[in-house]
């Protein structure tokens, strides 16, 4: 399913890429997920590539400005913080940037937007997690209440309740900006086990290893195992106590593609989705899962697909919250 | 939601609130001592990192609890001995020194985990498990305080230990007496000095051993800054304790049940924004210091160095 | 007395400079064993800094210290008391917050656990000996001075030191103590000791030891050996010598012309049933009422602690009433804040010159406008500091006083007790005070400033001021004062003419006996 | 004219011996390097060329600078005054969201030079307010400020945090922030720079506050008060009332700061914004020993290395957590010079 090939463009010299991201490029999570995700296409496109990580939320603007100044042909600015700082400096420098989820600031030629329909894919895992719980308890533990987090708690919830609406849905938010307290992860993700959550849908770059870390040292009511399903990245290479179940994939590469293309083509300044059907977005199941699961999760696939199940798009924490206390009561 | 309301559940955030203070209780009772000679080390977070850190790579190779325990605390001590020659020796202002350090440990545990590992994350294999003590940890809603990490209990056994050198020794005397007035300690033949080094030198074990807490026992990993502020924290635990190890672990316990609070009220599905719960801890400690620790007195020589002529 | 020849301590060619200041210059002084020799000198003159040598907290720049006839490398206190040698310093050295008990084991206690069953138990003996009771779960800041000294003493009795060097060790003791403190000192040296003696009285020196070293100026202008010699007979040529040692460069400024004599007997200050508690809470002052007239000087005697202290804070603002009444020239002025004290004319002189009366960072000059600065000429238009103005004043008042420093940009904590005393008393004086309260004006003063200050007294009296003036030196209250209170646990208990009451009286009294 | 002179005589002293700070700082710091593999030289060439020898590397030192002035002419106040209020981060929050989050309802209806100044002040207020409890805490029941005002610093992440998630949310379903001022209701640049007036706002601040605390009747009482508690008492001067000012000051300066970043350089205050320059001024004014001409430099410098590190990292490819290192080292090394200053008289 991938891209199209490098269209022809005679004469046309290699790009030059940068990525701006908060927190560290090996945190398997949002960071190195949008990092690798051109590293990937590095080859490919015989781009130059430029990593400015641990930028936090603080004062970009130097480092944008920075990149402007090398001859940048696309700043990619991967962070939902950073939707509209960037494009000030874009229009201050004349230079292309790339944004999360400000389709708004969209402008031909210099700002593109790219966003994933995440809460599909998060639907999936709904799905998933209601046909896997034995307890009829599911738990959610986040980070922080960031805009990709809550579209992905939104559509994690439709497809729990489209499976069994009298399900116990468990929230819990680890704290201001706690991307990478891990031991935070684990505590939450301890108290929702003992309420009975048996799954456990964890966002939250470095705390997720928390998340995951009690999925393993604990054991659910029924004495079974409690599963962990993750977000963006793919932990198989530490998931020794075989807990981690899925994982909702966030592929980069494929709307950082559409933009290279578009570069070449002189049409940059669109909105890029990665979407379930162009795989920048993909529920990859790890564990054998049984049939009835399998078949359920198929089904929710196609409904989406063909528009039959819409997943609503919710990013603001405060419709986000009483939508939950809608659907759960 | 009734389900919730189990016995597991509050065991749970029972259990999990002890282990969450235990690196605070350890980091705070090195702290006191420091304090109670009239140092302030704002690097007790930095030698908890370090510890954490250098513990974890320890125990990576070796695959040994102990011998990780005992680098992490290594690594605290020897940071500790470094702060203690910027202050002490050389006088460096001690909240420059201190933040520095902090820094120092933040950027170098970093900087080392990214060469050492790149984007790998590498996992310790299981070392640690809670010991269970018999029949204690039988009884109803009490089954997890007694089903605790050896060195949670460790920590407890230290506070009663603590309380007892600082106020009952010659060494927690000449503690004291070097926080209050280090110029009649001083006189009276007490080495000043190596008074401070030496409560330096036992913060740099129990913060290391915090530390070490974190990755090697609590967790199986490291991660960036794991340290989340806990050093900080366990200042606040001393001030809030008035300088007595008694008072530390009430300090840290209610830090912990208000942490436990903050995800025990959204599990309980608490309407309100979740912003305000997060905040409970933090006023919890202003409100009981509104209530117990007024007119508090820091030791008279908190911060200065001492210089005889 | 018993003294030996065989010399415990023997100071040869001690140089010790500060910065510019030659502190000690090229100065000898040996000890006796079973000796009680007396250091004496004019402010500044470099007592302390010599003894602050020998008890190992200075390093000297030059020169050699020999103890028990060995050569001594003394790097610090705890060296010096290894070799027996312990120190009372001038200003005090107890942790405020620590209790007696636990300031006495404070580097005494040579086990790990602190032996205080052990300790008490000696306390208590020593106790019984010399006389000294010290209540030993008291902590230390609820003592007042003379009470610490007794801790000091104690202390250094408990340790055991062979050398006791005590810096103006009775500054604060009344008469009676003195008495009996020197009855300890003599049994002490019949035991062996050796006693170093600092003090600004003369007879004190010439009553208890067997010789007598002067500094001036940094260097030994003199040394006197009493043994053999009628001290009863030539006390006044004695003196004169000593005198004119201590004093053989420095000059005094010239005292203040005296003013008319007093003319009238209007009531200023008023006290009526002033009852006020200590830092502890408990009840120091209990109902005490007197009336302070236009130029009298009210003298207040009274053992140390007994209420002094709390009474002088009372009146000047610094402490609040309980019950009573304060007034001033008819005016209600109880539990009035000191600023407002001050606008009317209350000033107070501190016993505390260390941690009240001064502040060691800042300069001689800073120091100096401490009530003022907000008054012309320190500040113009209100808000700004007139550097030159406080640095005009602060010189003045070295010049006018004498007071040894380089000049008014000088940090307080470099000058020597008795200056830092002096810069104080000049402050205070300089307001121009209508009611002055004083409290222990004197104390660590050399003899000269001692008169000067009296004279002073004594003449703002003549010009109008009023005085309350609290000592533990009957000579200075009988000399200064028209009337003198006796002050016995909080109470005032009895008031006597000055010129009339004898010592023997006023020390009966201070002891709580009424007739 | 004299006044100047001695404020940047003193300031000269202290600013000599952090020479050998900065050497000694790279030294160590190259060691480092060479041990993790990587060319010390070429990392410090990258590292002055970028953040020094650059129009942007010093255009953006110089922007960085304004909060780290602002926020320490607040802290000689409060430091000196013998108080300890930490918890300036908080405060800078405060200021920034009071004054984000009603600039966009006021900027049309004020000049613009007013609209500045109204909302410099509600930074300052903003500040002041959340250092209210602290300071009332302290001076009335002596209640420890280092801890309350550390607590306060992580209620006002939270606080702050629901404020822009909830009722100051200018747009839901972006990241949770205020409304986005445009460019033209910011701070305006210095003329012929493409720095914002707030460095100016700084380097005035700093300075009025050197004098204020060294040649002011005012400024005597707080050293008074900060050197001896007692002694002040005793002089009648009225501790509470320079607690709660030296506090409130403080505060308000934060506050300013925090006023100063969003109109000049974020343009609205988002959730999880916090830059914690508090941790750079606190020891930034202890080494410049209160001195008010003193921090200008060294805030120059740490700003310097901020901006400049970053640019470094990417440009000789070493890991941006060496920043973070040679930072530290370098707060190391400026205490030990002084050290050494004190020891030798070198400098
Ligand atoms: N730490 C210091 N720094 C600078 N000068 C000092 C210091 N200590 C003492 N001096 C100076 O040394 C000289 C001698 O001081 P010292 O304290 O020995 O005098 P003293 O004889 O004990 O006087 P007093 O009777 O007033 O106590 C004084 O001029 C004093 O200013
Ligand atoms: N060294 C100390 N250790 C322990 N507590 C102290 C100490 N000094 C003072 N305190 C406590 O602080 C309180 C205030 O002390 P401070 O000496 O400033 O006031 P005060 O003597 O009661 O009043 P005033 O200002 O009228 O002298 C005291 O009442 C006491 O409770
Ligand atoms: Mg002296
Ligand atoms: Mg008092």
């Amino acid at each position: 399913t991938k891209a199209p090939a490098i269209p022809p463009h005679p004469g046309a010299r290699p790009l030059k890429v940068a990525v701006v991201v908060p927190a560290s490029s090996t945190d398997q999570g949002w960071n190195q997920m949008g990092v690798d995700g051109l590293r990937e296409l590095k080859d490919k496109w015989h781009l130059t590539i430029e990593v400015a990580e641990n930028q936090g939320y603080g004062d970009i603007k130097p480092v944008l400005r920075d990149l402007a100044r090398k001859g940048f042909d696309l700043i990619i600015a991967h962070a939902s913080g950073y939707q509209t700082v960037t494009p000030e400096v874009a229009v201050e420098r004349d230079v292309r940037v790339a944004v999360v989820e400000n389709p708004a600031a969209v402008r031909p030629g210099l700002v593109s937007n790219y966003e994933g329909e995440a809460q599909k894919g998060a639907y999936l895992a709904g799905v998933l997690a209601a046909k896997m719980t034995r307890t009829n308890v599911v738990g959610c533990v986040t980070s922080a209440e960031v805009p990709d987090w809550n579209r992905m708690t939104v559509g994690f919830m439709e497809g729990l309740h489209s499976i069994n609406p009298k399900i116990n849905f468990l929230y819990n938010v680890i704290g201001e900006a706690s991307y990478e307290d891990a031991i935070g992860g684990k505590r939450n993700t301890e108290a929702q086990i003992a309420a009975g959550a048996d799954v456990i849908f964890g966002m939250g770059d470095g705390a997720s290893f928390g998340i995951m870390k009690a999925c393993e040292e604990n054991r659910a009511k029924d004495g079974g195992k409690v599963w962990f399903i993750d977000v963006i990245g793919d932990k198989t290479g530490i998931d020794r106590k075989q807990i981690l179940l899925a994982s909702v994939l966030w592929n980069f590469d494929v709307v950082y593609e559409m933009m290279l293309i578009d570069i070449y083509s002189d049409r940059f300044g669109d909105d890029y989705r990665q979407t379930l059907e162009n795989g920048g977005i993909e529920l990859a199941v790890y564990k054998e899962i049984p049939s009835v699961a399998r078949a359920a999760m198929k089904q929710a696939e196609e409904g989406i697909k063909n528009g039959r199940i819409k997943v609503s798009n919710i990013a603001d924490t405060r419709e986000m919250r009483s939508y939950m206390r809608r659907l759960f009561k | 939601m009734n389900s919730i309301f189990s016995e597991p559940f509050f065991t749970v955030l029972f259990g999990g609130t002890l282990t969450a203070s235990t690196p605070i209780i350890l980091a705070a009772i090195g702290e006191d001592f420091v304090e109670s000679g009239g140092i302030l080390n704002l690097g007790l977070e930095g030698m908890m990192l370090l510890g954490a850190f250098t513990a974890f790579i320890a125990a990576l190779i070796t695959e040994n609890v102990y011998i990780g325990l005992l680098s992490g605390m290594a690594a605290g001590v020897v940071l500790g001995l470094l702060f203690g020659y910027l202050v002490i020796y050389l006088k460096i202002n001690q909240i420059v020194a201190g933040l520095g350090i902090g820094l120092f440990a933040i950027g170098i545990t970093s900087l080392l985990f990214r060469i050492l590992f790149g984007a790998e994350f590498p996992v310790i294999p299981d070392i640690t498990d809670k010991t269970a003590i018999p029949l204690l940890s039988k009884i109803p809603y009490a089954s997890s305080i007694f089903n605790q990490h050896l060195i949670t209990y460790i920590s407890w056994i230290l506070l009663p230990i603590a309380w007892w050198v600082l106020y009952k020794t010659s060494f927690g005397l000449n503690v004291r007496a070097v926080g209050e007035n280090p110029a009649a300690a001083d006189v009276h033949g007490v080495n000043v000095y190596r008074t401070r080094y030496l409560t330096l030198l036992f913060e740099g074990v129990l913060a290391g051993l915090g530390g070490a807490f974190l990755s090697i026992c609590d967790l199986s990993f490291f991660v960036f800054h794991m340290t989340q502020g806990r050093g900080f924290i366990a200042i606040a635990v001393v001030m809030l304790a008035k300088w007595n190890p008694a008072g530390i672990f009430y300090g840290a316990f209610l830090f912990g049940i208000c942490h436990s609070l903050t995800y025990g009220l959204q599990i309980l599905g608490l309407d309100v924004p979740r912003e305000f719960i997060l905040m409970l801890p933090y006023v919890a400690v202003i409100a009981l210091l509104c209530i117990l620790a007024r007119n508090t007195r820091f030791p008279a020589a908190f911060c200065n160095p001492y210089e005889r002529e | 007395m018993t003294a030996g020849n065989e010399s415990v301590v023997e100071m040869r060619g001690i140089t010790k400079r500060f910065g510019e200041v030659v502190a000690n210059d090229h100065i000898d002084f040996s000890l006796r064993r079973g000796d009680i020799h007396a250091l004496l000198g004019e402010n500044g003159a470099g007592k302390t800094t010599l003894m602050n040598i020998l008890s190992g907290l200075y390093h000297p720049d030059r020169g050699e210290i020999f103890i028990q006839g060995r050569k001594a490398k003394l790097a610090s206190p705890n060296d010096a008391l290894a070799l027996g040698v312990g120190m009372v310093y001038q200003h005090l050295t107890l942790v405020p917050t620590l209790s007696v008990l636990e300031n006495i084991l404070l580097g005494t206690n040579k086990k790990y656990y602190l032996m205080r069953k052990y300790a008490e138990q000696k306390l208590k003996e020593i106790s019984r000996i010399y006389g000294l009771e010290v209540d030993l779960e008291t902590k230390i800041w609820q003592l007042s001075a003379g009470e610490q000294e007794r801790v000091e003493i104690i202390k250094l009795f408990y340790r055991g030191s062979d050398v006791l060097i005590l810096d103006e060790p009775t500054s604060f003791l009344s008469p009676i103590e003195i008495k009996g403190f020197f009855k300890v000192l003599k049994n002490m040296v019949a035991s062996g000791k050796s006693v170093v003696f600092i003090t600004h009285k003369i007879e004190e020196a010439l009553d208890i030891s067997s010789r007598i070293t002067v500094l001036s100026e940094g260097e030994k202008s003199g040394e006197i050996d009493l043994d053999g010699i009628d001290i009863k007979k030539e006390e006044k040529q004695l003196k004169n010598r000593i005198v004119n040692m201590m004093f053989k460069k420095a000059a005094f400024g010239e005292g203040k012309k005296k003013g008319p004599e007093k003319d009238s007997l209007d009531a200023v200050l008023t006290l009526e049933g002033v009852t006020a508690t200590n830092d502890r809470g408990l009840e120091t002052l209990k109902e005490v009422s007197f009336t302070v007239h236009r130029g009298e000087v009210f003298g207040i005697a009274g053992v140390d602690g007994y209420g002094q202290k709390e009474l002088a804070e009372v009146i000047a603002g610094q402490r609040k009433v309980i019950s009573g009444r304060i007034t001033l020239n008819k005016e209600d002025i109880t539990n009035m804040p000191v600023s407002l004290m001050n606008e009317r004319g209350i000033y107070y002189i501190t016993e505390d010159r260390i941690t009240e009366g001064s502040v060691a960072n800042f300069s001689l000059a800073e120091n100096a406008i401490f009530r003022c600065y907000k008054k012309k000429p320190y500040v113009k238009s209100g808000i700004f500091l007139n550097n030159k103005a406080i640095r005009d004043n602060g010189n003045k008042l070295i010049r006018d006083y004498s007071i040894k420093a380089q000049d008014s940009n000088d940090l307080v904590k470099t000058l020597s007790g008795g200056n830092i005393q002096k810069l104080i008393l000049a402050r205070e004086l300089s307001y121009n005070p209508s009611v002055l309260v004083a409290n222990k004006p004197t104390h660590g003063l050399d003899v000269m400033t001692t008169r000067y200050i009296r004279d002073e007294i004594r003449a703002r009296s003549r010009r109008g001021v009023s005085v309350l003036l609290i000592s533990t030196d009957l000579d200075e209250l009988k000399e200064v004062s028209d009337r003198i209170g006796v002050m016995y646990k909080g109470e005032l208990i009895r008031v006597v003419p000055g010129k009339e009451a004898t010592k023997e009286e006023i020390g009966r009294l201070m002891l709580g006996i009424m007739n | 004219m004299n006044l100047i002179r001695i404020g940047s005589k003193q300031a000269a002293g202290v600013v000599i011996g952090p020479v050998f700070a900065i050497l000694a700082a790279l030294v160590a710091g190259g060691i480092i390097l060479l041990i993790i593999g990587f060319n010390p030289l070429k990392t410090y060439y990258e590292l002055f060329s970028l953040g020094a020898g650059t129009y942007l590397g010093i255009t953006e030192s110089l922007k960085r600078m304004a909060p780290l002035l602002i926020m320490s002419a607040g802290l000689i106040i409060v430091f000196k005054a013998g108080v300890w209020n930490i918890g300036g981060n908080g405060q800078f929050l405060i200021g920034a969201v009071l004054a984000a989050g009603i600039a966009p309802l006021i900027m049309d209806k004020l000049p613009i030079f007013f609209y500045f100044v109204v909302l410099g002040l509600l930074g300052f207020i903003g500040g002041a307010s959340w250092v209210c409890i602290p300071a009332i805490l302290k001076a009335k029941y002596e209640i420890n400020e280092i801890i309350v005002t550390m607590m306060m610093d992580f209620i006002a992440v939270n606080f702050t945090s629901y404020l822009v998630r909830y009722p100051l949310n200018a747009q839901p379903g972006l990241f949770p922030q205020t409304a986005v001022l445009p460019i033209e209701k910011r701070l305006p640049n210095i003329s012929l720079t493409e720095v914002h007036i707030g460095l100016i706002v700084g380097l005035v601040m700093v300075v009025l506050v050197h004098y204020f605390i060294k040649r002011t009747a005012l400024g005597y009482e707080f050293r008074f008060a900060g050197e001896n508690k007692k002694a002040a008492i005793y002089a009648g001067i009225n501790i509470k009332k320079v607690i709660v000012l030296a506090m409130l000051l403080s505060g308000g300066f934060a506050g300013l700061a925090g006023a100063n970043d969003v109109l000049g350089i974020k343009g609205s205050f988002q959730a999880e914004w916090n830059p914690q320059y508090a941790f750079s001024a606190i020891p930034l004014v202890f080494l410049a020993r209160f001195n008010g001409f003193a921090v200008i430099p060294l805030a120059y410098f740490f700003s310097f290395l901020s901006i400049g590190g970053e640019f470094m990292s990417r440009a000789a490819n070493v890991p941006v957590f060496f920043v973070q290192v040679a930072e530290a080292l370098m707060l190391i090394f400026f205490g030990v010079s002084e050290y050494l200053k004190k020891r030798s008289k070198l400098f």
